[in-house]
């Protein structure tokens, strides 16, 4: 079973995030659930979702303890709330913002990570590019795509198609489309300096 | 077929499926996201005949549903927690007039302390009201009982209480599969009223009853939830054959076989149950899980016959009898004849407390080693009680306990757990 | 509206019938053959003002509606000597369900009606000011805002009598009620400014809003019938006596009423959408004194000694709703 | 249904719950004489022929009036109309027009020709009856009607008696009183004219009558001594007023004094008025408070210029002018002498003093009593003498057309029963329904309708009725004014006002009645009952 958690502030779609994840998931024939820290919060404040993927009916209701996985849609939360409690050694962290995991002061908290877990994109951008608003949502799903490859962009752009409509859903698409290239030319770029 | 969908909208979708007349709306979280999608239904027209009524109160919602149901139509609402409380005067009525409404409840917290989680409070409060109360383990079994509840108020003239975890089942996105129109149609006749209010056949409805005939009305209200208990297992196996599910009844064992120790419990806790009995069992633990999803009527034959082999119970509950302890573990003890001792009453996820695979595993072990206690808190802050309670030993005027607790675990409202 | 003196005939239109009239201008409850919704053998008490309001009223429903009528009842007296087990004294579908959800019941019986296609059959909510003005009041103001097809009848006897006559908030001031006792220096009910319900009836702008008393057959069924007509929600505000919690003679629950009126401490009046249309003018005026002298629950004001001031209290209110409503030939309406 | 045990119950099925066992008092429809019909002295069921002429059945409203009298032409007419004294109505606006509804009626009856129902059959009796004045006919009639052969023995020329040679033509035209003696003879009453009878027991038994009725009314005008120059013109009024249906009217001159204070006075006034006389002046020793002549008729004297001088008293009458004196009431009222003097100006003096009653034909009749000039009778009319009975001016009572009239028909029961060997013995009447018994709120406020007069100056040159009648409108209109009171006129309050539904409605002229299984005894019915015809009477256990 693999396990998602994802942080973020009212407003910014951190639980729509998890649904469309797992709508995602779903859409390639697995298991999912999908659902909120269960909270009256309002918008801006702390907000973390769920969501778990696994190949057999997924019984457990208890909160994601040990995240396989992590999705910070806002790095101010990192030194409010413990986004990183739990995590597994290798597990992934994408994280939305323009600045390094060095620049955002985690640097040696991710040091026994595996480097290519590990990923940063400024999704709020591409969002505002796209959408028009700072809800990097979608984008940062595609990111997480990219990264884990454990589900592919178009599951996610269905997902994104099965929220939205019409413009909306495209504009997020395209914000999707954006961010999965630019994690692959990361990834790339990563392993050609290895090469190197 | 097959959707990945929120809880709601997929009691939503089981609601309309089974053609409600009238439905009567009054929001209030977490119940909210199933009315507003019925709203949805009956405005588009792709649910009709309907009429959606905005009511001014639960009170006034479960009125409205009582004429409306008098006057033939099938009805639906849906509550929780307060809403539930502000309605019970009338949920008491619908049951005493025998008019087979159906309500969804998403269980949740009562206040004071106000308090929007999960937990069973609300429906335990009303268990004694008259209504069939049956609870959903997944949203899948949330989707079908709906069905099967209209079934069986519409054939037994009462009316029954769909119980599904607030914000767990109703706010969780996961795999349903939604029946076909023709099927449910197949499965649910046109509900044929045992009393109408109908001009050309005029009857006074809800006459003032003395002592000379109050005793047997209210032993009619027993006798057909015994028959209910009798028809809920035929239907559920219907359901079977028709729908090709097996949800329902009145109640689900896992791994009981050999167990020594069962667990009972009620509602979306048992996925997790069920999860941490794996592990015990991995571990060689003779351990299983008692499912109870009808709560009313009580299948007390059915539990004792599930409980028979059973060396010791625990009754994982999410509700508090206060001043005594478990509400569900009472009714346990009378299908347990002779050996109440050995059940264990487990109060867990008072208010949206997690309840978590590792807590269990650690109260399940004290259980099996014999060290459980007859009355266990899981993770209660027991420090934070003893500082609360020796605040109020020392000063008069401790101040409001809720805020005073709070201070103490030092919460944050956002926190997973 | 009200009573319109037809000189040629002996009563004009002031008795229940009137041979003299021709038989369509003679009243419901005149005709052989009027439905006795409310049937004999109930157990309310002897010249009970709401047995009769109710008898009226459902009448006057049914002849208007061809028989196609559903009641929804609010727990009290009427509820309670209506339909005793083993008997029922109603002759139409009939339901009671609670004290305080008259209102909501009927607007559900309305919904399921209406989703049946079943509309030409009509739906009643009755109750006393209890049910209605007190812990009926949040249903009633619900169905009014919603403007459900629903005629909501109040019957008025200014206390809670089921239970042995307590104050409600349609207890007039100095009142003497169980829980508004006769003593101290301000004996009876507080002279507070009530409750007004046909007024906040009118403030919902509902199609249709009455007043009328079991003094006024004519006027009653006229309002019934006018009901009837509109769809909507609709409120018929009855003033009913009541021999047992009010303390007059039972064979005076008619003359009462019609005092309550002549005294203008009971304005008579009809309203559509939040306005005064029509208002019953007061034939004979009667100083106040008439009205409260009969009954016992405004005793204190004459003996030992007479409150004057109390009774001149009263007095202005009544002379208020006569310049308010203008109930007085030449006052302005 | 298989409807749930108990909550649900089958409709109206209380009807076997009987209330009323919590009964202590009960309601009782009752019948209350009307004050208009006890203060009739014809006896006319007053609001029982309103009730029909309410519903626009004026023919039954006249059959119903002329079971007691026949000639509802002349009393609208002539009648003082005690009923309306009395009608409960004036204590609420004004009295019900009875008077002119009566008129109206017989006007109509005159217009249709309606007739009286002929006789059932013969009773083979013969009666003889003295005088075709208002008692005597009153008497033929019933008697016809009641089968016995009747023949009127009339003194004069024509019939009728005072009410044509008493009451002037301008208050009963004498087409209408011709019409209704018409309508009476039409029943097969032999009237024999100028048949003076000298001795009523020869009369008798040279006829053999089986019984008599003497009605032969008091023509006689009193005289007083008042000294009086042979030349001065000194007339009574009853000779005057009878000359008046002559071929020679009186020769009264442009000067008459009138010289009493009845009824009779003010006729001779107005008719002197109308013959010519500029003046017309009335002398009576008292004030007009003592006046015995009916207020009514002193206004439509004055109206019409009649002068009247109070308190006075006639000493002499000379050739062309009369003495008076002036009196004074003492404190018994009686007038006393002042010794004032004053002179009169007058062609003629005319003595009104009253009349007295021909008696010669009741000499040596034995067990017959005469008290001060009139004929001692029983309460069933019979003189002394039996088989001899006698009516009107002549045995002592009131003066009028009506009661004269009452006695007609009164004696007529009489008679009737004699002959058959039997007493008649009169119904006993219901108890009075008096006003304190009305819930007047439920009548209509509704005026009286004043009846059309003839402008004065017609009413001083001719003898052109004074008072016309009604049309059909308003005496409809007056008639409804009625109250019904003391009985049950089918209003249906009390079946309306019932709480319990334990009034039965017996549908149109049925009226009511109680259904004692469920009535609990409130008194609604009672209390709202317009007409006071419900009682409440305590249960006897």
């Amino acid at each position: 079973m693999f396990q998602i958690r994802i942080h973020g502030r009212g407003g910014q779609g951190v639980v729509t995030a998890a649904e469309m994840l797992s709508v995602a998931a779903f859409r390639e024939g697995r298991h999912s659930q999908a659902f909120p820290s269960f909270g009256s919060e309002r918008t801006g404040a702390p907000v973390v979702a769920f969501c778990r993927i696994d190949e057999r009916e997924i019984r457990l209701r208890e909160p994601v303890m040990r995240p396989d996985a992590l999705i910070i849609q806002d790095p101010t939360l990192l030194h409010q709330v413990e986004v990183f409690a739990g995590i597994v050694p290798d597990g992934f962290i994408v994280i939305n913002t323009r600045r390094s995991f060095e620049e955002l002061g985690v640097g040696d908290f991710v040091q026994g990570f595996h480097a290519e877990r590990l990923c940063t994109l400024n999704a709020t951008e591409m969002a505002l590019r796209h959408v028009g608003r700072p809800v990097p949502n979608a984008a940062l799903l595609a990111g997480f795509a990219a990264v884990t490859g454990r589900i592919s962009l178009d599951s996610v752009i269905a997902a994104i198609r099965d929220k939205f409509a019409g413009k909306v859903a495209e504009a997020n698409v395209a914000a999707a489309r954006e961010a999965f290239e630019f994690v692959e030319r990361q990834a790339e770029k990563r392993s050609h300096a290895q090469a190197n | 077929m097959l959707k990945q969908i929120e809880g709601s909208q997929a009691v939503a979708e089981a609601v309309a499926l089974c053609r409600p007349e009238v439905i009567c709306a009054y929001p209030i979280s977490p119940q909210t996201h199933i009315v507003e999608a019925l709203g949805r239904m009956v405005k588009s027209r792709a649910l009709a005949p309907c009429e959606f009524i905005n009511v001014e109160s639960e009170f006034a919602a479960m009125s409205v549903a009582i004429g409306a149901s008098a006057a033939g139509a099938r009805t639906y609402t849906a509550t929780a927690s307060q809403g539930l409380l502000f309605m019970s005067e009338a949920v008491f009525n619908a049951a005493g007039l025998g008019l087979p409404i159906v309500m969804t409840v998403a269980n949740r917290a009562i206040g004071a302390p106000i308090n929007i989680w999960n937990d069973h409070t609300d429906a335990m409060s009303q268990r004694d009201c008259g209504w069939i109360q049956l609870f959903a383990e997944t949203n899948q079994e949330a989707l079908d009982l709906h069905i099967q509840a209209f079934r069986l108020g519409e054939e037994l003239s009462l009316p029954v209480m769909v119980c599904m975890d607030g914000f767990i089942l109703t706010h969780a996105y996961e795999r349903v599969d939604i029946p076909p129109q023709e099927k449910v149609d197949a499965y649910l006749p046109r509900f044929e009223p045992r009393q109408v209010l109908d001009p050309a056949e005029p009857v006074s409805i809800g006459a003032m009853v003395g002592p000379e005939a109050f005793m047997e009305v209210r032993y009619l209200a027993h006798a057909r939830q015994m028959r209910a208990l009798e028809l809920i297992p035929d239907w559920a196996e219907e359901f079977w054959r028709v729908f090709g599910r097996d949800t329902g009844g009145l109640m689900h064992t896992y791994r009981t076989e050999d167990a020594d120790t069962v667990v009972v419990a009620l509602g979306s806790v048992l996925g997790t149950v069920k999860d941490t009995v794996d592990e015990l069992r991995d571990r060689g633990a003779k351990i299983g899980v008692l499912g109870i999803t009808c709560f009313r009527p009580w299948p007390a034959a059915a539990v004792q016959r599930a409980l028979l082999k059973a060396k010791r119970v625990v009754v994982l509950e999410k509700s508090l009898a206060v001043g005594l302890g478990g509400i569900v573990s009472t009714n346990v003890r009378t299908s347990y004849a002779g050996r109440p001792d050995s059940v264990h009453t487990v109060i867990a996820g008072l208010g949206g407390r997690a309840i978590t695979r590792a807590s269990l595993a650690r109260v399940l072990g004290l259980a099996m080693e014999g060290e459980l206690a007859p009355l266990e808190f899981l993770d209660l802050d027991m420090g934070a009680v003893e500082r609360v309670l020796a605040r109020e030993h020392e000063l008069r005027r401790s101040g409001p306990l809720a805020e005073a607790v709070l201070r103490e675990v030092g919460a944050v409202a956002s926190r997973a757990g | 509206m009200a009573f319109q003196p037809i000189k040629f005939y002996q009563t004009g239109t002031f008795t229940v019938g009137n041979r003299l009239l021709p038989p369509e201008t003679r009243s419901v409850q005149a005709n052989m053959r009027r439905t006795n919704s409310l049937n004999s053998g109930h157990r309310a008490c002897q010249g009970c003002g709401e047995a009769l309001g109710a008898r009226y009223a459902i009448d006057a429903a049914m002849s208007a509606t061809a028989n196609q009528l559903v009641a929804v009842n609010a727990t009290g007296c009427l509820e309670v000597f209506s339909t005793p087990y083993p008997e029922t004294s109603w002759q139409i579908p009939w339901i009671h369900s609670l004290f305080g959800n008259a209102a909501a019941v009927a607007t559900g019986v309305a919904a399921a009606l209406k989703v049946k296609n079943r509309k030409h059959v009509r739906v009643i909510a009755q109750g006393g000011d209890g049910g209605t003005t007190d812990i009926g009041f949040g249903c009633l103001s619900g169905m009014f805002e919603r403007n459900d097809d629903v005629l909501y009848v109040c019957y008025d006897n200014e206390a809670y009598m089921n239970t042995g006559v307590q104050r409600s908030s349609a207890t007039p001031p100095a009142a003497r009620t169980a829980t508004t006792m006769a003593v101290g220096s301000e004996p009876g009910n507080v002279f507070g400014q009530g409750k007004n319900l046909p007024a906040i009836a009118m403030a919902h702008e509902i199609p249709y809003v009455a007043t009328a008393t079991i003094a006024d057959l004519r006027d009653l069924e006229y309002k019934v019938k006018r009901a009837m007509e509109i769809r909507g929600a609709r409120y018929l505000h009855i003033f009913v006596s009541c021999p047992l919690g009010w303390g007059h003679e039972s064979e005076l629950s008619i003359r009462i009423a019609r005092l309550a009126q002549e005294t203008g401490l009971f304005p008579v009046f009809e309203a559509k959408r939040g306005e005064v249309t029509g208002v019953s003018k007061i034939r004979r005026q009667k100083p106040v004194e008439d009205y409260l002298r009969p009954q016992k629950r405004f005793a204190h004001l004459f003996a030992p000694s007479p409150h004057v001031e109390t009774i001149a209290a009263i007095q202005a209110i009544a002379d208020r709703n006569i310049r308010r409503y203008g109930l007085l030939d030449g006052a302005a309406a | 249904m298989r409807k749930p045990f108990a909550i649900t119950l089958d409709p109206g099925s209380s009807l076997a719950n009987h209330t009323g066992t919590w009964r202590t008092f009960r309601p009782v429809y009752v019948d209350r004489l009307p004050p208009c019909n006890s203060a009739c002295p014809a006896g006319e069921n007053v609001q029982g022929w309103l009730a029909h002429a309410e519903s626009g059945d004026y023919e039954a409203a006249w059959r119903l009036l002329t079971e007691d009298n026949p000639m509802p032409a002349v009393m609208g007419r002539v009648c003082y109309h005690p009923c309306e004294t009395k009608c409960n109505r004036g204590e609420l606006d004004d009295a019900v027009g009875i008077n002119s509804v009566e008129r109206f009626l017989g006007d109509e009856a005159i217009r249709h020709g309606w007739k009286f129902d002929a006789p059932a059959g013969s009773s083979g009796k013969r009666v003889l009856i003295v005088g075709a004045g208002p008692s005597g006919l009153s008497a033929a009639y019933h008697l016809a009607r009641a089968g016995h052969a009747v023949a009127v023995h009339e003194a004069g020329p024509v019939a009728g008696g005072m009410m044509r040679f008493g009451i002037p033509k301008y208050r009963l035209p004498r087409a209408v009183l011709e019409a209704e003696i018409a309508r009476i003879l039409a029943l097969g009453v032999e009237l024999k004219l100028n048949a003076k009878v000298a001795n009523i027991l020869d009369a008798m038994k040279a006829h053999s009558f089986d019984a008599a009725f003497l009605a032969v009314g008091a023509h006689i005008g009193k005289r007083a001594y008042i000294p009086a120059g042979s030349s001065s013109k000194i007339l009574d009024a009853v000779s005057v007023l009878r000359s008046m249906e002559g071929e020679a009217k009186p020769m009264l001159g442009r000067r008459v004094v009138v010289y009493g204070g009845g009824n009779t006075a003010l006729d001779v006034a107005r008719t002197a008025k109308r013959l010519g006389a500029t003046d017309a002046i009335i002398v009576y020793r008292r004030t007009r408070e003592k006046m015995p002549a009916h207020d009514s008729e002193l206004e439509e004297a004055l109206q019409e210029g009649v002068l009247v001088k109070w308190l006075s008293t006639i000493k002499q009458a000379g050739e062309s002018s009369l003495t008076v004196e002036k009196m004074l009431l003492d404190d018994k009222g009686f007038p006393q002498p002042t010794g004032e003097l004053e002179t009169l100006e007058a062609d003629s003096l005319v003595l009104a003093l009253g009349q007295d009653v021909d008696l010669s034909l009741l000499e040596g009749v034995p067990g017959l009593a005469i008290e001060n000039g009139v004929v001692k009778v029983g309460p069933n009319m019979m003189t002394g003498h039996a088989g001899i009975f006698a009516g009107g001016d002549m045995v002592p009572s009131e003066r009028t057309v009506t009661v004269a009239v009452g006695h007609g028909k009164k004696a007529a029961r009489h008679i009737d029963s004699w002959l058959r060997g039997a007493t008649y013995a009169k119904p006993a009447a219901h108890a009075p329904a008096g006003f304190d018994r009305l819930n007047t709120w439920y009548y209509s406020d509704a005026p009286k309708t004043l009846r059309p007069t003839l402008d004065t100056v017609r009413r001083q040159s001719t003898f052109e009725e004074v008072t016309q009648g009604l049309d059909e409108t308003n005496a409809l209109y007056e008639a409804r004014r009625c109250l019904s009171c003391g009985n049950c006129f089918e209003c249906d309050n009390c079946y309306g006002v019932c709480p319990d539904n334990a009034v039965v409605k017996l549908g149109p002229g049925r009226r009511f009645e109680v259904n004692y299984d469920y009535c609990k005894g409130c008194g609604l019915c009672a209390e709202e009952c317009p007409c006071g015809a419900i009682d409440m009477v305590a249960e006897n256990n």
